[in-house]
């Protein structure tokens, strides 16, 4: 029943024996113990758990943790480098791109996977690609300013 | 940028400085209440009825029982002595069903709860939910209020075959004198649909008990954790002062964690019976069928007015769908919606009847705005129709029946007494923002065209910082304690649960500039009645309003206790206080904010009168409500091949009294606005004729999403309220309230061509397309 | 939710009025029926396993024929509940002789409840709808 | 939110994937629609077979004036692919309007048109493209054109046992436009209506008209007769309002909270124009 599987989770090597109905975001918060990512419906709407997976991102609700067998997955709890935090995360706290908080960490994944498709995104573009994460709170107004913030900051980063 | 360089001397009240509470947030460390992991925790999952009526013939729970890892099954026979839930709001000859924990032998909505399982994992709890087995005999259900008012329609409680909960009437000045001398008396029939808080984290609750000190620990995504304790240990029957409600971080609430629900006493229940911990999460489509919802108001207006436009009266027959059980405030949110009723206008005739009535559904309670966006929405669309009516331009008349700056405190016809305003402000604030006079002259060129161009106002004002004591159910004070460690670090517990609003931020930015010292050495402490005096909760836009000023004057009575020892250890009788320091304002010794505080721990020397410690609590009891007011403006164009409307612009001028944080203030309104927004265009919680709840996931109750919002240009005016020190008056709901009836009064006016006067929200593309094409008349 | 459409059985009313009223081909017909057991007049306990798509359940419940109006009308109803929700159809089901051939006409509701009316929302109409012609295209090939 | 147990595999070889399906296993490709089903215990499949690990499912190739495209490669995949953005745009464009960016990352090409959800984007293209279809079993392959794998509403020609392999559509050169335009249901991102149209000019004729229809109906289907009103015109904006009109003709609409019957019809033709309108435009 139970099947082995060995994974990378922000950059560090894991291995479980998990049930394969067992969904990736209750692996991820049950077994691994990344609260961060937070599950918000059940219809793989609200992205409140979104992670990527191998450099796309997805939601952990609708993958089995058996699926993500072999795979490279960063959460939340990945973004911070050495105790600095990524820029989009910090774009987030500057601009106010939060209020409750409960869909922040799969919104901030979504928005850096949106500036690394597409560095210098329009405000359109960044409302269309965050149509897979929903916020009750923000009115996404802080949120498209936070991505522009982060996309700014890291264009000067990198020309630096 | 958001994060200006602060010096120590600066004022931090009235500065955009990012959020205290952010980093939690940002990193995914912050502790929800599903990520509590406790040893031998339990998993419950809720048995609910698919049906909207239905008698229970019996149930069989015993293969449920017989899955390994089932620990136990409760269904309502082993409950019924724990207390009903509460209902808190009361009204004369108010019909109050008794509301078990779970159903006995009859269930009254989608969604009721019938059973429990409890498991030691999440997912057998659920394998065995599908194995107990209920025996269902259907019976007939009614969803829609008025049709619940028919005779003959089916009995939600067979108690009572009218379906009418209550029944309340309110009277201002002469309403039949002031129709009677009326030009023109214009009605319309308008509502305000159901809507669906969604907060985006669903409910939970995590029940400890620690039966060798009687202890229950209930962990709860609430709004209220002091009224949870309450009236949990109520529910139970077990003594207040061994129940602890904790709220963990809360995602989002909006009204619909206002409220003590069956769960929290029922996972109290469970943690009692098997003496482990147990956690119940709620799923998305339990949300939506069991938490509670908003709005369900139909409304029979009637507007006289003078043929220049003075209004001069408002009759109201309100019907409010109550869904089938009182949760904690109910009966309470339409009446609230009557006393806001004349909104910013100065009329002083009224009556409304307000019926409240059962249906087949989950009830509705407080959900953003809780009546006032109803009253809103009604009273801002009647004037547009009235203006209308007399050919008039929607701000004229407007500014002819505002309230003026110098009429306050102003009484009106429900009885209220509004604190300060200046409502024209805001508006000509926004008319010169849009350029109105422009705007009507492109209008003018849009509709030569053939394009739908629409230019919607309101003018809103609402009732906040909920509120005096006896306006509320349970208590409408708040409180503070603020204590200063020996080495002068300062820790504040508001009695106010921050769930969002920003309040470890701004109330540091207050304590800061009170006592003189970083903000960083200054903690907000919330939401645990192990930790904070009891206090009321966040809700009704009270935070900051209310348990902000109880923050100010434990401050004050701080600074008269510092301000003692420094005289002391100065050795002066002349002394302020300023910058974190005593100054002796002869000889300009100073002596720092820590060493003071230190003193007064080491207790080696007390002023006189005076006891160790430097800790201050504070219950503030306000005076009255703060009134916000503002003007939002919105342009629209609708394609006429469709229906759809779009946003052109929109221009939000709050007034919300004194701003604590700008940047926080602009989230509350983007997020009020983006609420409002769902309401007018997209979301309804619909249940068909049966009592089904079709809307009944996100898939197809749509809330807005980034691309469905426009750009928001947001900006204030300030006008300090009376009521309190801080002139601050609460900002949590206006945005919702500004917003829904500026949208529809745009849309009504793009679609003036064709002579609409009204259209009921949700404003979908079908409904519109409809009046374009087949001149229907919503 | 309403629901009404028309079909053309290739035979002879009074023999269309009987084969609808034969718990022997009701079962055969209808989709996903395991079993239909007469537990009185014109009344069936009924096993059924839809499937549609990957979506499916097991639904208990009842077949009944009532206003029977032979060989002009009858009407139809078919309830079922399973884990996943309960479902009732009934329709009165009008046959008008064409010839050789029987036009039906069915008018009725269809209800639902529980998941699948929860989420189910923009499915049910076609899928009810698809149901009922398979029902007829199966019925049309053993009629002949 | 918690599925029923199952039993679940992940093949590298389709041969074995192919074994265990015959033998009543349910293909995951992507899981986009599968997952929340079983999450909901709509649907609770014994043995899932995992398609993503074979890597003969997922390619993107040109091959004899045709585009290939393996049934396990996603939306986004074709979405953000170079040869399928230049030699059939039309398929990128419907790809790029699939839900949201993270189902576009997990939801594949195969999967959703095995689905035949009959409010899902990619028939309406698949439609206007006459795309072929490669479906494979343990006992063989064949293939299908698409109209005829759309049967009813979830219901398609695939037989027990069987997959999509491999879904074909054309090259496209410079003389063919082609837009997906779609109303869409704002909770779901599903279409309301959803049209694809394809026209090809030559000595300023519109020499070929396909255009799909997606959402209407009960499934997806080709408007055949707008198709044929259109042929042979200039395509002028009152050929198109023509055409348009008749894009539904004789299909039955359906009917849900979101858009009445009648609403539908008349959408469905708005937004036949506007396809073919665009359509029209992106001929070079």
């Amino acid at each position: 029943m139970k099947r082995k599987i060995s994974l990378i989770i922000n950059g560090k090597p894991r291995t479980d024996e998990v049930e394969p109905r067992l969904l990736l975001i209750h692996y991820l918060r049950e077994i691994v113990g990344h609260t961060g990512p937070h599950i918000g419906c059940e219809t793989s709407i609200c992205g409140a758990c979104t992670v990527t997976v191998n450099g796309n991102a997805i939601k952990s609700c609708t993958m089995f943790a058996v699926q993500a067998e072999g795979k490279q997955i960063v959460t939340i709890e990945g973004l911070a480098a050495n105790g600095n935090l990524h820029p989009m995360q910090e774009a987030f706290w500057n601009e106010h791109g939060l209020q409750c908080g409960f869909c922040t960490p799969g919104m901030i994944i979504a928005c850096r996977q949106l500036l690394e498709r597409n560095p210098n995104p329009t405000d359109e573009e960044i409302r269309h690609g965050l149509e897979g994460n929903l916020c009750r709170c923000t009115g996404y107004q802080h949120i498209v300013n936070a991505v522009k913030a982060a996309a700014r900051a890291t264009s000067i980063g990198s020309a630096a | 940028m958001a994060t200006p360089t602060i010096t120590k001397t600066d004022k931090l009240v009235g500065k955009r400085i990012r959020r205290r509470e952010d980093p939690r947030f940002i990193t995914g460390t912050a502790t929800y209440v599903d990520d509590i992991q406790m040893p031998g925790m339990q998993h419950a999952c809720i048995v609910r009825s698919p049906y909207a009526a239905a008698r229970i013939k019996g149930i069989n729970t015993k293969p449920a029982l017989e899955t390994p890892g089932v620990m136990a099954v409760f269904t309502g026979v082993d409950v019924k002595d724990v207390g009903p839930v509460p209902c808190g709001a009361s009204l004369p000859g108010l019909r109050v069903p008794h509301h078990y924990i779970l159903a006995q032998d009859r269930v009254y909505f989608v969604g009721h709860p019938v059973a429990v399982v409890v498991a030691s994992d999440r997912y057998i709890a659920r394998d065995a939910a599908d194995r107990v087995e209920v025996d269902w005999d259907p019976l007939p259900a009614v969803a829609d209020p008025e049709k619940a008012l028919e005779p003959g329609a089916p009995a939600v409680h067979p108690e009572w075959p009218d379906n009418t909960a209550f029944t309340f009437h309110q009277d201002g000045g002469d309403v039949a004198k002031a129709f009677a001398e009326a030009d023109v008396v214009v009605k319309q029939r308008i509502t305000s649909q159901r809507l669906i808080p969604t907060a985006m984290e669903t409910r939970g609750v995590v029940a400890d008990w620690r039966s060798g000190d009687k202890a229950l620990t209930i962990y709860s995504s609430t709004q209220v954790p002091h009224l949870m304790r309450t009236l949990v240990a109520q529910m139970l029957g077990h003594p207040e002062n061994r129940v602890r409600v904790s709220t963990p971080a809360v995602g989002g609430g909006f009204g619909s964690k206002l409220n003590v629900y069956a769960e929290e006493a029922l996972m109290g229940f469970i943690a009692m019976k098997i003496d482990k911990p147990v956690k119940w999460i709620e799923s998305r489509r339990e949300n939506f069928l069991c938490t509670i919802h908003g709005r369900g108001h139909v409304d029979y207006l009637e507007l006289a007015a003078k043929k220049d436009g003075t209004i001069l009266g408002l009759k109201l027959k309100l019907i409010q769908d109550l869904g089938a059980y009182h949760q904690l405030l109910t009966p309470a949110i339409p009446t609230l919606s009557v006393l806001m009723m004349p909104g910013v206008y100065k009329f002083a005739n009224i009556s409304a009847d307000v019926i409240g009535v059962f249906t087949n559904c989950v009830p509705t309670d407080a959900y953003r705005g809780a009546g006032r966006p109803e009253a809103t929405h009604a009273i801002e669309r009647m004037v547009d129709i009235l203006a209308l009516e007399l050919n008039m331009d929607p701000t004229e008349i407007r500014l002819k029946n505002f309230v003026g700056p110098d009429e306050f405190p102003y009484a009106t016809a429900t009885g209220l007494s509004y604190d300060s305003g200046d409502y024209a402000k805001p508006l000509h604030k926004a008319l010169e923002i849009v350029d109105y006079k422009k705007l009507l002259a492109s209008q003018q060129e849009a509709r030569s065209q053939g394009r739908l161009m629409g230019i919607g106002i309101s003018t809103y004002g609402e009732i906040c910082a909920m509120g005096p004591s006896p306006a509320t159910p349970a208590g409408g004070w708040e409180s503070a304690t603020v204590q200063i460690d020996p080495s002068g670090k300062v820790t504040i517990m508001t009695g106010i649960s921050i769930h969002g609003q920003g309040e470890e931020t701004t109330f540091a930015q207050i304590a800061a500039d009170e006592l003189g010292v970083d903000i960083d050495d200054i903690l907000v402490l919330h939401g645990d009645t192990a930790i904070v005096q009891y206090g009321i909760g966040t809700f009704g836009s009270r935070g900051t309003a209310i348990g902000g000023t109880a923050l100010y004057f434990a401050l004050q009575e701080l600074k008269t206790k510092i301000k003692k020892f420094g005289a002391m250890l100065l050795k002066s009788d002349d002394i302020s206080f300023a910058n974190g320091e005593c100054v002796d304002n002869k000889t300009g010794k100073t002596v720092s904010f820590a060493k003071i505080a230190g003193a007064s721990y080491r207790a080696l020397k007390l002023p006189p009168d005076t006891d160790p410690g430097l800790v201050a609590t504070h219950f503030w009891e306000p005076p009255n409500f703060t009134f916000p007011f503002g003007a939002h403006i919105v342009i629209t164009e609708i394609d006429r091949e469709t229906g759809a409307v779009e946003i052109k612009r929109y221009v939000a001028v709050d007034d919300c009294g004194k701003i604590i944080n700008p940047l926080i203030v602009d989230g509350q309104v983007h997020g009020g606005v983006a609420q409002g927004l769902g309401q007018a265009l997209y979301e309804h919680g619909v249940y068909d004729e049966t009592g089904q709840l079709v809307s009944g996931e996100l898939m197809d109750y749509a809330i807005p999403k980034a691309s469905m919002m426009p750009w928001i240009e947001s900006s204030h005016t300030e006008t300090p309220s009376p009521v309190n020190p801080l002139g601050v008056k609460g900002v949590g709901e206006a945005g919702t309230i500004g917003c829904s009836p500026a949208v529809v009064n745009s849309v009504v006016n793009a679609l003036k061509p064709f002579g609409v006067r009204h259209i009921d929200m949700p404003l979908t593309s079908e409904k519109i397309w409809k009046i374009i094409h087949e001149g229907a008349q919503a | 939710m309403k629901i009404n459409g028309s079909y053309v059985l290739p035979v002879p009313q009074e023999r269309a009025y009987t084969l609808l009223q034969d718990p022997e081909i009701l079962q055969q017909c209808m989709p996903g029926i395991d079993s239909l057991t007469r537990v009185g007049q014109d009344e069936y306990d009924m096993n059924m396993k839809l499937s549609i798509a990957s979506m499916g359940g097991l639904f208990a419940g009842k077949v009944r024929i009532t206003d029977q109006n032979p060989p002009a009308n009858f009407r139809l109803i078919v309830e079922g509940t399973g884990k996943i929700g309960f479902m009732k159809g009934e329709g009165l089901m009008k046959l008008d002789p064409n010839g050789e051939t029987t036009a039906v006409t069915y008018e009725g509701d269809v209800q639902v409840g529980g998941t699948i009316a929860a989420v189910g929302q923009r499915l049910i109409d076609s899928t009810s709808k698809m149901l009922i012609k398979k029902f007829f295209d199966k019925l049309a090939t053993i009629s002949h | 939110m918690i599925p029923q147990s199952f039993e679940y595999a992940a093949p590298a070889d389709l041969k074995d994937a192919l074994n265990q399906i015959a033998a009543g296993a349910k293909p995951l490709a992507g899981g986009m629609s599968l997952i929340p089903m079983m999450k909901l215990r709509l649907a609770a499949p014994e043995t899932l077979v995992d398609l993503g690990r074979i890597p003969s499912l997922n390619y993107i190739h040109e091959e004899g004036g045709k585009l290939h495209i393996g049934a396990m490669t996603t939306h986004f995949q074709i979405e953000s692919s170079p040869l399928v953005r230049s030699r059939c745009p039309l398929l990128a464009e419907a790809a790029g309007n699939i839900g949201d960016v993270q189902v576009r990352n997990m939801g594949t090409i195969g999967g959703s048109t095995a689905h035949a959800d009959p409010s899902a984007d990619y028939p309406a293209s698949l439609m206007a493209l006459e795309a072929q279809i490669t479906l494979v079993s343990a006992k063989g392959s064949r293939v299908i054109g698409v109209e005829d794998f759309f049967v009813d509403t979830f219901t398609t020609a695939l037989e027990d046992g069987e997959i999509i392999q491999d879904i074909v559509v054309p090259v496209e050169d410079s003389s063919v436009g082609a837009s997906y335009q779609k109303m869409v249901q704002p909770a779901s991102g599903f279409a309301i209506v959803g049209v694809a149209a394809r026209l090809r000019i030559s000595g300023g004729k519109a020499s070929l008209a396909r255009i799909g229809v997606t959402g209407f109906g009960p499934k997806a289907f080709r408007a055949k007769k707008a198709e044929s009103l259109l042929e042979g015109t200039a395509a002028s904006p009152s050929d198109i309002e023509k055409a348009a009109a008749a894009v539904a003709d004789g299909v039955e609409s359906s009917s849900d909270l979101h858009a009445s019957a009648g609403y539908r019809g008349h959408m469905v033709k708005v937004y036949a124009a506007r396809a073919l309108t665009i359509a029209f435009s992106r001929v070079s």
